[in-house]
Formats: C-alpha cells, sequence, structure tokens
C-alpha cells in the first residue's frame, strides 16, 4: 500500500548518541533532499525498537540499520523491507574487545569473571556478532561473566570501560576509529584486546511499498557520491564511508544464521 | 464508677493489649523477610567507604565544574527544555483527563451504595474494583511499551511519547487521588451522601475542602516528574531533557551533565513555586 | 432576629490572584498542545487502531516455558529486593527529612531541608545510578542506592506536605499539655498522617518496582533488564511473560497497600 | 412516617449497640429520645436516617422500606431526610453559606450544586436560615472561625434550609447555652409546627426535651425503657432510666405552643 | 493561681473575642465561667493555657507569665496545665489507651512515650481514670469506635490521668446525659478536693454550674458582666446575662461537698 510521498521521514537506529546522529546526517539530508526532491525530515530515536515499529508501519521511509536489525526489520515485514546501499566498509566490518589501559588482559580467555559491557542487546556490531564470537570461543557471556551491562551505545561502552564501571567491553570498529582519531580522553584510557573477523554490517534501508521511483532516486543518489568531489568528502566523511555500493537482502543471511546460533532470533 | 474495679483478677487480665501479639509477629516477620532482601541485593555499605572508589567518584564529580556554558549545548538546552516543558504539560493534561472519572470510582468514600449497604452494593463494588484493576494495568505496562504501541498510530515524534506518558501517569494519579480522598476526613462527604447528594456534589462540599491542598501538590509534583521522565520521549524520537541527560551521563560528560542539572533543579524549584500558589489559591 | 442579622453581608470579593493562576495553568495546556501540534484524532483511525491491534497480539501466547519462568522469577526476587530496600531506606530518610521540611523547626531549617529534598529528586535515579556505579561497582546494591537517594526526595517532599495539611489541634493540644515534640507529634499527628504516609511508601515502592527495571544498566539487573533486552530483541512472547511478572509484583504491592489501609481508616469512613 | 420493628445492631467490633428496638413515629409527631451515653441514640437515628443497615429488623421512612429500594428512589427518599449530627460534619475549610446550601444537595443538578462553590446560588436562602439561628452575619466567614456553639447552629441551619419532611436530630444543641439552645429548638419546631414535619431529636437536657416535645422515649443499653407522652413520664422513670446517683429533679414541662409566641411565629420561610 | 488582667482579642478576621477582661483565681478555687454562645469563654480559656496570646493584657499562669518564660520552662508550666478541649481533640485512629496516657507526655521521657505507643506504658493508670468515668471496659478500643459522650469522657480521663495544678475545662460535659455529666463533673472536682488543685470550666447548664462551683462568672460579648460567689448569683443576673427570651427557672443550688458523700469519696488514685 503505497502512499503518495510528499515527505521523505529517515530515521537511524540508536548506535551512536541522537545529537551525534543528528549532526552526521544534515548535509546528507540536504544532499537527498535535492536528489529526490521531497523534503526530508530526520527523527533521531534512543531505541532500537522504535526505528524498526516505524519502518514496518510506514510511518518512515529510508532508516539506516544495523545488519542485525535488518534482519529483524526483515522478519517483522515478511521481507518487505529492502536494503539499498551499503558504505564499502560494512562488508567487511569489525568489533574490537577494549580493557582498561592498564588491565593484564591478554586474550578473550582472560575476561572470564570479568564484569562486561556490550553496547544495545540489538546492536550488530555492540552485541550479536562479539556474542556469536565469543560463544564460538567457548565463552558463554551470562554463564562466564560476572556481570553483563547494557550500555546503550557504542561511544557509552568506552565511557564504561574508561571510568571502570566495567572490566571490559565491546563495540565496532568505526566508532572506535573515530573515537581514536579525535583523542577522545576517555579512548586513551583504554586498549583493544582482541578484534573480531569480518562480517557485513550497516545499511540503508528503505520501508515495504515505498514508491520505487523514489527507491531508484535515492539508489543512484547514494551510489552517485564521489570522494573525488569536495561537498560529497563531507558526506562520506560524516558517514565514515569511503563510498556507498549496492547491497542485497541476501548479504545479511550470515548475520541471522549467527542471530539463530546465539539465541538472539527465535 | 467504681474506682477500684480495675484490680479485680478479672480485669487485670483485660489489661493485656491485644494487639501486642501480632505486633510481635509482624516485626518477627519483617526481619525474617528482610533478611534474604539484604542477600538478594547484595547490600554491603562498607562499599560506600572504599578509598579507590571514592577517588574514582571524586574525580567524576570534579569533571561536574564548571558547568557547560558552550553556546551550541545552550542552545540545544535551551530547545529541550521547551520540548520537555511542552510535552510534560500536555501529557499531564491528557492524564488528569484521564484519572479524575477513574479515581472518582474508584474512591469509597463516595459510594453511596456502601451506605447501609444499600441496593446496588455488588456492581458498584465490582466497578471498582474493574476501575481499580484498568488503572494498574495503566501504570504497571511499563512506557516503553505504551511508547511502541503508539508509534505504530503516530509516528515517530512527540505524539507517541506524550500519549504513552499520558496513560501511565493518569494510572498513577488516578491511584493517588482515590487515596487521598479517602484519607482526608470523609465524615462530612458522607454525610452529604446520606441526605441524598450526588457524589459529584459530595466530593465539592465535603472532600475538595479538605483535600483540595494535597490534590493539587501532587499533581505538580507528577508534573515534575513528567519533566525528568522525558528519557521515555526519547525512544521515540521525541527529544527532550531526560534524554540528554541520559546521554551525557552515559558519555560521563560532566560539564553537560551538570548543566543540565541546574536546569532539572531550577524547574523543580518552579514546581514548588507553583505549588505553593496552587495551595494558597485553594485555601 | 437582631438587627445585624436583618440585611444580607456583603457578598467578599472574587480573588483575582486565584483567577490569574487559573487562567495561566490554562494557558500553559493550550499552549503546549499547540506548540507540539498533537492531533490525537489518528489515534482513532481504523488503520491505527488494526495497526495496533496487532501489535498487542503480537505478545500472546506468553512464553511459558519452564526455563524462562523460573529466569523470570530469579529476575522479580532481584527486582523485588532492590525496590523494597531502596524504597525502605528513602521512607526511613524521607520521614526525617520531612519534619525539618515542613517547618518544624523553624523557617531556615525549612528552607535547607526543602532545598536539600529538591536536590536529591530532582537528580533523576538513572544518574544517581551512574555515580553510585562507581561509588560501589555494578551490582544491585547500586540500584538500591540509586533508588534510595532520589526516593527520598521525594517522599522527604511528599510526607512534609502531608504535614502541613494535617488538622493541627490534636498535636497542639498536647504540646499545650506540656509535652515534648516528638511525643506530641507521635501521638497527635503521626496517627493522622500515618496512612497518607504509608500509602505514599507503598506508592512509591510500586513505582521502583518500575523503576528497577531501568536500572538494569548498573547491574541491577531484574525484570527491568530483561525486559528492555526481549523487546530490543522483538521476542514478544518473552517480553509479555516479564510484563506479566511486573503485573503481578505491582499488584501484590496494590493489594497489601489496599489491605493496610483499610485497617487503618476510620471506622465512620 | 417512621416505622421501625425488632431492630438489632452488633458493631464489628463486638458492641452491641440495639438490641430489639421498635418504635412508630406519626406525621408531624414530634419525639425525643433520651437515655445515658452509649444508649444507642445515636444509632437509632442513624438507623431512621437511612445510613446504617441493622442486622436485622424491619425499617420503614416516609413510607418507604428503605432497604428494598432501587438506588435512585433511595436518594430521593434520602433528599427528604434532614438529619443533624451530634458533631457537625463539615469540613472547617469551607465558608458557612456553602455549609448551609450543601442542605439542598440532594435537590439540586450537579452543575447547580458545583457552580455554587464558586458563587453562592442561593445566599439570600442561606442567610435567612442562619438568621433564624442569629448567626446572618457570619455567612460569608469560614467554619474554622466559628465558636463551637456556632459551627453547632451552622450545622442546623442547613437542615432548616434542606426543608426536609422528616428531621432527625442527634443532641442538636449540646453545645449551645440554655438560651440559644432554647431559640435552636423553637427553631426547628416552627419548621415543623403546622407543616406535617416530623422530628425526632435525641436530647441530654431533660428540661428542653419535656419542653419542646410531645413524647418521650427513654433508652437504655440498646433497649427502649419506656416511650410515653410527656405528661406521663415520672421522675421515678427517669431516675430508673439513669441510674445509679440521685438525679436532679427535672423541670415541670411548660407548654410548647405557647412558647412559640411572639417573633417566632415569624414566617417559616424554609417549609414547602 | 491564675491571675489575667485587662485581657484584648481580636481575632484576624476582625471578630472582637475578649474585650478587657481580668480575672484572679485563687489556688484551689473552682470557678464557672458562663455565658451565651461566641462569648469569648473558649478564648479566655486558651489564653488561661498559655495557648492563645492576647493582644494586650497581662497573663500570670501557676504564679509564672507564661510569655516570658523561657521554652523549657514553658513546657514544665504547661506540663502542669490540664485542659479539657470543647471538641476532644484526639486522632480518630488513636486507641483509647493511648488517647488516655497522652495527659502524661509533658512529664515523660521522649523514650519512654514513643514505646508507649507501641506497647502501653502504664495501661493499669489509664484504665483507673477511665474506670472513674465508668469506661474502663473500653481501653483497648479505637477512640473513632466510641459515641459522642463516650469520646468526651476519653478527654476528661485524658485530663484526670495528668493529675495537673490547675484544670481548664471547655464545656466538658455538653455531650454527656444529667447522670454522666454530674458524675464527670464529681469526678473532677474529687480530683481537685483537699489537694489545692484549681478548676475553671465552662459551662452551658446553669444547673451544674451552680451545684459544683463555688463561684460563677459570666460573659457576653468578650467582656464580664458579673464574677460572683453562686450565693450571690440571681435569676435576674442570669437573664440580663443571655438576654432575649425569658429564661428557664433556676435549679437551686446544692451543696457540692454533701454531694461528695459515699462512693466518690473513694481514694482519688491521679493525685499528687
Ligand atoms: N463505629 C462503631 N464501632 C463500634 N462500636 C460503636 C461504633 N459506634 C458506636 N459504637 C458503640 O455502640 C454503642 C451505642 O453507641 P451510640 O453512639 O448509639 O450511643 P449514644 O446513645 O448516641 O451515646 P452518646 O450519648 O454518648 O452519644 C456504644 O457503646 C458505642 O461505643
Ligand atoms: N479562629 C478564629 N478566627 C476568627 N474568629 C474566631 C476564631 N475563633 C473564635 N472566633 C470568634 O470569636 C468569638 C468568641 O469565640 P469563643 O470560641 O471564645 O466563644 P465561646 O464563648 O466559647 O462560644 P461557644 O459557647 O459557642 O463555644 C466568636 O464570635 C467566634 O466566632
Ligand atoms: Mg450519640
Ligand atoms: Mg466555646
Amino acid at each position: 500500500q503505497s502512499t503518495p510521498a510528499t515527505v521523505l521521514r529517515v530515521s537511524a537506529i540508536p548506535d551512536e548518541a541522537p545529537t551525534e546522529l543528528q549532526r552526521k546526517f544534515k548535509p546528507l539530508g540536504e544532499y537527498l533532499q535535492k536528489a529526490t526532491g521531497l523534503p526530508v525530515q530526520f527523527t533521531p530515536v534512543t531505541d532500537y525498537a522504535a526505528v524498526v515499529e516505524g519502518l514496518a508501519t510506514n510511518k518512515i521511509d529510508l532508516a539506516w540499520l544495523g545488519g542485525f536489525t535488518f534482519v529483524q526489520a526483515r522478519k517483522r515485514t515478511d521481507g518487505g523491507a529492502v536494503p539499498i546501499v551499503q558504505r564499502a566498509e560494512d562488508a567487511v566490518f569489525t568489533s574490537k574487545f577494549i580493557v582498561p589501559a592498564d588491565s593484564t588482559a591478554k586474550t578473550l580467555k582472560d575476561l572470564k569473571g570479568a564484569t562486561f559491557a556490550f553496547g544495545a542487546p540489538s546492536s550488530t556490531s555492540g552485541s550479536l556478532m562479539p556474542r556469536y564470537f565469543l560463544m564460538q570461543d567457548g565463552i558463554n557471556p551470562e554463564r562466564d561473566f560476572k556481570t553483563v551491562a547494557f550500555s546503550g551505545a557504542h561511544d557509552a561502552t568506552v565511557a564504561f570501560v574508561a571510568s571502570g564501571r566495567a572490566e571490559a567491553g565491546v563495540l565496532n570498529a568505526s566508532v572506535w576509529d573515530k573515537l581514536v582519531e579525535q583523542k577522545n580522553p576517555n579512548a586513551l584510557k583504554v586498549r583493544v584486546l582482541a578484534t573480531t573477523p569480518t562480517y557485513y554490517d550497516y545499511n540503508w534501508t528503505v520501508r515495504p511499498g515505498l514508491d520505487p521511483a523514489i527507491t531508484r532516486k535515492l539508489t543512484e543518489a547514494f551510489l552517485a557520491l564521489d570522494p573525488a568531489n569536495p561537498a560529497h568528502k563531507e558526506i562520506l566523511g560524516l558517514q565514515r564511508a569511503s563510498r556507498f555500493i549496492p547491497t542485497q537482502a541476501s548479504n545479511y543471511d550470515g548475520i541471522e544464521a549467527a542471530g539463530k546460533s546465539a539465541g538472539l532470533i527465535k | 464508677m467504681n474506682p477500684a474495679a480495675g484490680f479485680s483478677p478479672e480485669t487485670s487480665a483485660s489489661l493485656r493489649d491485644p494487639l501486642a501479639r501480632r505486633r510481635l509477629t509482624l516485626l518477627v516477620l519483617a526481619l525474617v523477610l528482610l533478611w534474604p532482601a539484604l542477600h538478594v541485593a547484595q547490600f554491603r555499605p562498607a562499599a560506600l567507604f572504599d578509598a579507590n572508589s571514592l577517588r574514582v567518584m571524586g574525580g567524576f564529580l570534579a569533571g561536574f565544574v564548571p558547568p557547560s556554558t558552550d553556546s551550541e549545548f545552550l542552545k540545544l538546552l535551551g530547545r529541550a527544555t521547551l520540548e520537555t516543558l511542552a510535552m510534560a504539560t500536555a501529557g499531564m493534561a491528557l492524564a488528569f483527563v484521564l484519572a479524575v472519572p477513574l479515581s472518582l470510582v474508584v474512591t469509597r468514600s463516595l459510594s453511596v451504595s456502601r451506605i447501609g449497604p444499600g441496593p446496588g452494593r455488588w456492581p458498584a463494588a465490582a466497578v471498582r474494583a474493574a476501575a481499580r484493576s484498568l488503572l494498574m494495568v495503566l501504570r504497571a505496562c511499563p512506557e516503553v511499551v505504551w511508547a511502541l504501541l503508539f508509534v505504530r498510530a503516530f509516528g515517530l515524534g512527540p505524539a507517541a511519547g506524550v500519549l504513552a506518558l499520558a496513560i501511565t501517569y493518569g494510572g498513577m494519579l488516578g491511584k493517588v487521588y482515590s487515596e487521598i480522598l479517602e484519607s482526608v476526613d470523609t465524615r462530612p462527604a458522607r454525610a452529604l451522601l446520606e441526605a441524598g447528594s450526588g457524589r459529584l456534589a459530595a466530593l465539592g462540599y465535603g472532600l475538595l475542602p479538605a483535600a483540595a491542598q494535597e490534590l493539587a501538590s501532587y499533581t505538580v509534583y507528577r508534573w515534575e516528574c513528567a519533566v525528568r521522565a522525558s528519557v521515555v520521549m526519547g525512544f521515540v524520537g521525541a527529544g527532550g531533557l531526560g534524554q540528554l541527560m541520559d546521554q551525557s551521563m552515559k558519555m560521563l560528560n560532566g560539564g553537560e551533565a551538570s548543566s543540565i542539572l541546574i536546569v532539572f533543579l531550577l524547574l523543580v524549584l518552579l514546581a514548588d513555586g507553583v505549588s505553593m500558589l496552587l495551595r494558597k489559591v485553594l485555601a | 432576629m437582631s438587627a445585624r442579622d436583618a440585611t444580607l453581608p456583603a457578598q467578599p470579593k472574587p480573588c483575582v490572584p486565584c483567577l490569574l493562576v487559573w487562567a495561566g495553568l490554562v494557558a500553559a495546556v493550550v499552549a503546549s498542545f499547540a506548540w507540539l501540534s498533537l492531533d490525537l484524532r489518528t489515534l482513532f483511525s481504523a488503520e491505527s487502531l488494526a495497526s495496533m491491534g496487532r501489535f498487542i497480539r503480537e505478545f500472546f501466547p506468553p512464553d511459558l516455558s519452564a526455563s524462562f519462568l523460573a529466569r523470570t522469577a530469579e529476575g522479580m526476587l532481584q527486582t523485588l529486593a532492590v525496590s523494597a530496600l531502596g524504597t525502605l531506606l528513602a521512607f526511613g530518610s524521607g520521614a526525617l527529612l520531612a519534619l525539618p521540611a515542613a517547618g518544624r523547626w523553624g523557617a531556615l531549617t525549612r528552607a535547607g531541608a526543602r532545598f536539600f529534598l529538591n536536590l536529591l529528586r530532582s537528580v533523576p535515579e538513572l544518574v544517581w545510578g551512574v555515580l553510585t556505579v562507581l561509588l560501589v561497582g555494578l551490582g544491585p546494591f547500586a540500584g538500591v542506592l540509586a533508588l534510595a537517594l532520589h526516593t527520598a526526595g521525594v517522599l522527604g517532599r511528599l510526607f512534609a506536605e502531608a504535614l502541613e495539611n494535617a488538622p493541627p489541634a490534636p498535636e497542639r493540644a498536647l504540646r499545650e499539655a506540656g509535652a515534648a515534640a516528638a511525643p506530641a507529634f507521635a501521638y497527635g499527628c503521626l496517627p493522622l498522617v500515618w496512612p497518607q504516609w504509608l500509602a505514599y511508601g507503598l506508592y512509591r515502592w510500586e513505582m521502583n518496582i518500575r523503576m528497577a527495571a531501568a536500572l538494569g544498566f548498573v547491574g541491577a539487573g531484574g525484570l527491568g533488564q530483561m525486559l528492555y533486552f526481549h523487546l530490543s530483541l522483538f521476542q514478544q512472547a518473552q517480553a509479555a511473560t516479564v510484563i506479566a511478572a511486573m503485573f503481578v509484583l505491582v499488584a501484590a504491592v496494590d493489594g497489601a497497600s489496599a489491605r493496610l489501609r483499610r485497617a487503618l481508616v476510620p471506622a465512620h469512613a | 412516617m417512621l416505622d421501625l420493628r425488632g431492630l438489632r445492631l452488633v458493631h464489628p467490633n463486638g458492641q452491641r449497640a440495639l438490641d430489639g428496638v421498635s418504635l412508630h413515629v406519626k406525621r408531624g409527631e414530634r419525639l425525643a429520645v433520651i437515655g445515658p451515653s452509649g444508649a444507642g441514640k445515636t444509632t437509632l437515628l442513624r438507623i431512621a436516617g437511612t445510613s446504617l443497615r441493622p442486622n436485622t429488623g424491619d425499617v420503614q421512612v416516609l413510607g418507604e422500606a428503605p432497604w428494598g429500594l432501587a438506588a435512585r428512589q433511595l436518594r430521593t427518599l434520602r433528599a427528604r431526610i434532614g438529619t443533624i449530627h451530634q458533631a457537625a460534619p463539615i469540613p472547617p475549610r469551607l465558608r458557612v453559606v456553602s455549609a448551609v446550601l450543601a442542605g439542598r444537595l440532594g435537590r439540586w443538578g450537579t452543575w447547580r450544586a458545583l457552580a455554587s462553590l464558586a458563587h453562592p446560588a442561593d445566599a439570600a436562602g442561606a442567610h435567612a436560615a442562619l438568621a433564624r439561628l442569629d448567626l446572618g452575619d457570619r455567612l460569608f466567614d469560614r467554619c474554622d472561625r466559628l465558636s463551637g456553639g456556632q459551627l453547632q447552629r451552622v450545622g442546623i441551619a442547613r437542615v432548616l434550609y434542606q426543608a426536609p419532611d422528616l428531621i432527625l436530630a442527634d443532641e442538636p444543641v449540646s453545645a449551645l447555652d440554655p438560651t440559644s439552645a432554647d431559640a435552636a429548638l423553637r427553631a426547628l419546631v416552627a419548621q415543623c409546627e403546622g407543616t406535617g414535619v416530623t422530628l425526632v431529636a435525641s436530647l441530654h437536657a431533660l428540661d428542653l426535651a419535656l419542653r419542646w416535645f410531645d413524647r418521650i422515649v427513654g433508652m437504655r443499653e440498646g433497649r427502649i425503657e419506656f416511650d410515653l407522652p410527656r405528661e406521663q413520664v415520672t421522675q421515678a422513670m427517669l431516675q430508673q432510666l439513669y441510674a445509679g446517683d440521685p438525679l436532679l429533679p427535672i423541670q415541670p414541662p411548660v407548654d410548647a405552643d405557647s412558647a412559640l409566641d411572639g417573633e417566632a411565629r415569624a414566617p417559616v420561610l424554609m417549609c414547602r
């Protein structure tokens, strides 16, 4: 049921602070507005489920989703949600396990009995994939860690570990790199203990039933972003992307399998 | 009229406090229940005085001064404050509309059928019980769940958050209103009901003169809670102070946090002022 | 009938400031709705109702498998313990702070106590949580402290206002018979405000059961963290079980409160 | 008018308040209930006022059996009964005028009632009722600024303003000096005289009971000891009723009608 | 004992309650204040009880000037004054035993007082005081389960238990039947007899005032109209005091001492 679009409603999963998301999106939003001819309205939220609910009930047209969130959205829309593009980096994404700089831990196994911070429960890189890889290493988070906490966002995880509230944590490589680049004071107090193997992560997804013409315009606009163009370079820089590439739903089957084996998808 | 009567053996038995045993049992029971609770909650006050954590805490609190006065942030803060005030006010207005009829139904001191008891006692008791459970469901269901429900109707934005707030707060207000109305002197209302007056009239002439101040101050207090509770709003994209605070705390940004805390404190003082004013007006 | 009764006394003037206060309140409400441009009519459109209906249906049937029930029970226990202890600590300290805050020891202590109470409660539980975790580490005890600190501010204020609203005659009569402050309070005022205090305390406990939920991130686990987790993963069946467990706790406290209050209300009520 | 048969009432704490009481009062009768403290007078009046339901026994008030009525009719019936309570049940912060106007709540619509809180709907009516008790000048005062006797008179004024068909007065003049008490009873009696309104009062002041009431009912420990026209009540009976210490000699009854002369015969504003 | 000079009191709403009242009461005297409703009796007693401070005028109670005392001494002074209020100021939920024991709060330590709330410290003492008012069997009942007269007697029992040096009673028997009223006054008088305790009471029942009190003070509109030994109070004076309607003939006074014969002479348990 396609409603005649008058506004392009966009949202993003809250894997970072909502103000940060809003800042990052601003130039991209203006660019998309020009490309589609529709006014763009961005609503930052702090709950993953709210984004998926929005997509599933046609209250959002375009959303920035994590891999795992996409899998959930796809399940909730019976395959109706379609990923259009992803960053080149998202095809080979990783997560970083961090510990305080003065920690004595050398491998993941040394973390048994520690307090551990994930990001949000439905984050791909902050919860699902690290959990999957931990289990493959023979560590069951609920059983082997003393306390499991959910910080809610990647940068918050760093703050948790830096302040000593948690003895170890995990976050996605992209945010970690950004924090290191920005010389974030919290990032200076922690070090990376381990890095996960690569997996597919974030993408831009459109809701089921969105006007195909708009979908096409959006896809083309993303793909047209060129690092050589200074205006585009700013947008890409904020998105922490070298460029956008097309993607498809089947790229995320692996994540669905991981989710099932970690018991997060029933 | 025999002053010596108090000392016959028969009355000396009547001098034993009939409640003593029950009070003792309750005390022992409470102590017995407290122990496992302390255990489950890992209650160890000694941890409060651990030198190391006091240092960490001190360092963190040191970050609270000076409050952040970054103009970008202050603009954000100003906008969030306005949004929060508007959402809290709108949410409370809706909650009030929801709570008042329900609390009137639930309040026992306004029940005509309890006099006697008279006709319609059982239906009335059933309606009261039903309304009471409804109030309980309204407030026991977490705000997030309501918010996610209303996102389906309103999409992302303040509407869903305001409604979620209104529903849960409606449940709380309704319960507390009825409890206040039951705990003031209910004889005047009862006398009016016995003289054939209606519920609302009995409320106005019998209960409100005694309860209005307390009702008002509780309502203002709830409004103040609504201001703080705007975290929920953030879930569904309505922003506000609560969300800003949440974020600053998670990032351990002391300066921002203390700026927001100052705003909270000012709002609480404002609420106190309004409460005082209302109580004066109602006196 | 004497002369002074013959004529109707002049009607006192209506209180203008009062009217202004009421008008201000109404204006604030109208302005809020206008500014947020809330349109509640969408709520009742057929599409919204159907969509919300589907959302609700997803919660049924709840997950009643033995292993999940066991986990829920564990969560209930922790939530119950954390909220009960937090509320108990807050009840005690709130009662102590309410006495100065109700102006019993002069205007200065009143202002001081009120400010302190305002400070305690203007910091949300979640923020206290962050601080207490730094102080005592991740774990339920941090949750207890966070709840206690905020709730003490809340109860202190509510208690103080109940005190100020109570009829003063019985306590005054005792003071005038030479009773010291504490006993006069215990015999003349406490029996009057006690049911109200108790109601507020129990009701705050109920709120803290819900709040202990939000405190999941300090490691105060319990039902709250479970609910957040399962809702995030769209595991509505499990979420439904957790919500049901919260209902049970809230209903238990609500029922206990109703029973206690019934025993305490006067016979004429 | 009032027909009570075999009333028995035991309070939840085991106090036996009424133990087989039957009473029949005709239209326009004026009856005084006397008896020692704790005899059950208040309880009896509350049952007659349909505010308490006996454990056993038949109740007929104003020709209807209240406990068989539907809620709506019971309300109408109650609006026709005016009760003066032993301690005036008036919230301290209410204004005198509202406290008096509250007498007609049973007949006013809800809106009228609520609007009258903000702006008195019938200040003149309330004033007239208060003036009959020498209290007209306190119309707009707050009830907590009245003396004990003044507050009690506000409670009487409420019932005068209510203009019911049956007045139940539970020690209506206990806080009043002899003259005011007499004046208040005169106002009550004037309300009833000639309009067929029935008056049942419990009284501790025997002189007043014998002066203003045609019929005297003596109660003791939840039972009726005697129920006689005032002329037949003897000193010995009263002695027996309050058994114990020798009683003060009682006043010879004064004819109530002759006492109703002069200004007290002023137009009865309230009667329907 | 009690020395009031030139008292004047205007309430904040402009009601002139006292308008130049002077009164001197000696140790062991028994004085009744009478007068119409609103005359200022309650106000006068409250000033004597140091609970109200006059706008102008000198107050001396039990040999001390209360408004010049330090807080601690004022408290000690107040513990020596027992007040019976017009409406017993007792929280409805309190138990009778605690309500009576509250009389000694001025002399008990804080801990003893608080502990007594959980477990009565002196149930026997409270029982004895109640028994003197024929209410011993309601010791552990809650105050809201009492009849009007019973509650009033609890208020009297509190003061009997307090055993003060000065008793101020504001219409102490207004809710009691003649016999109970008489018995209650007898108990109060017995408390005072021979121990030098002073009793000042306001009363509406003239017969009781003339029966039990040596000295009668008539008040009207905030002033003292007369202040005489009871023998000198004439019917005309009373007429004048309650001016207006013709007054009922008053009882010839009975000698209070002769009324104190028999069982009423039983040991006075409370007096110090
Ligand atoms: N709510 C109640 N619960 C328990 N017992 C009660 C209650 N109300 C009254 N009683 C008891 O019932 C008996 C009769 O009470 P009632 O009030 O009818 O007496 P009364 O004749 O009006 O006395 P008084 O002259 O003192 O007002 C008394 O012993 C009283 O203690
Ligand atoms: N708190 C108050 N505020 C204003 N006026 C008051 C207050 N208390 C009493 N008054 C007024 O002062 C006057 C004297 O009151 P007081 O209570 O002393 O009378 P009283 O002689 O005890 O009368 P009663 O026999 O009716 O109890 C009355 O006119 C009364 O209305
Ligand atoms: Mg009675
Ligand atoms: Mg008085």
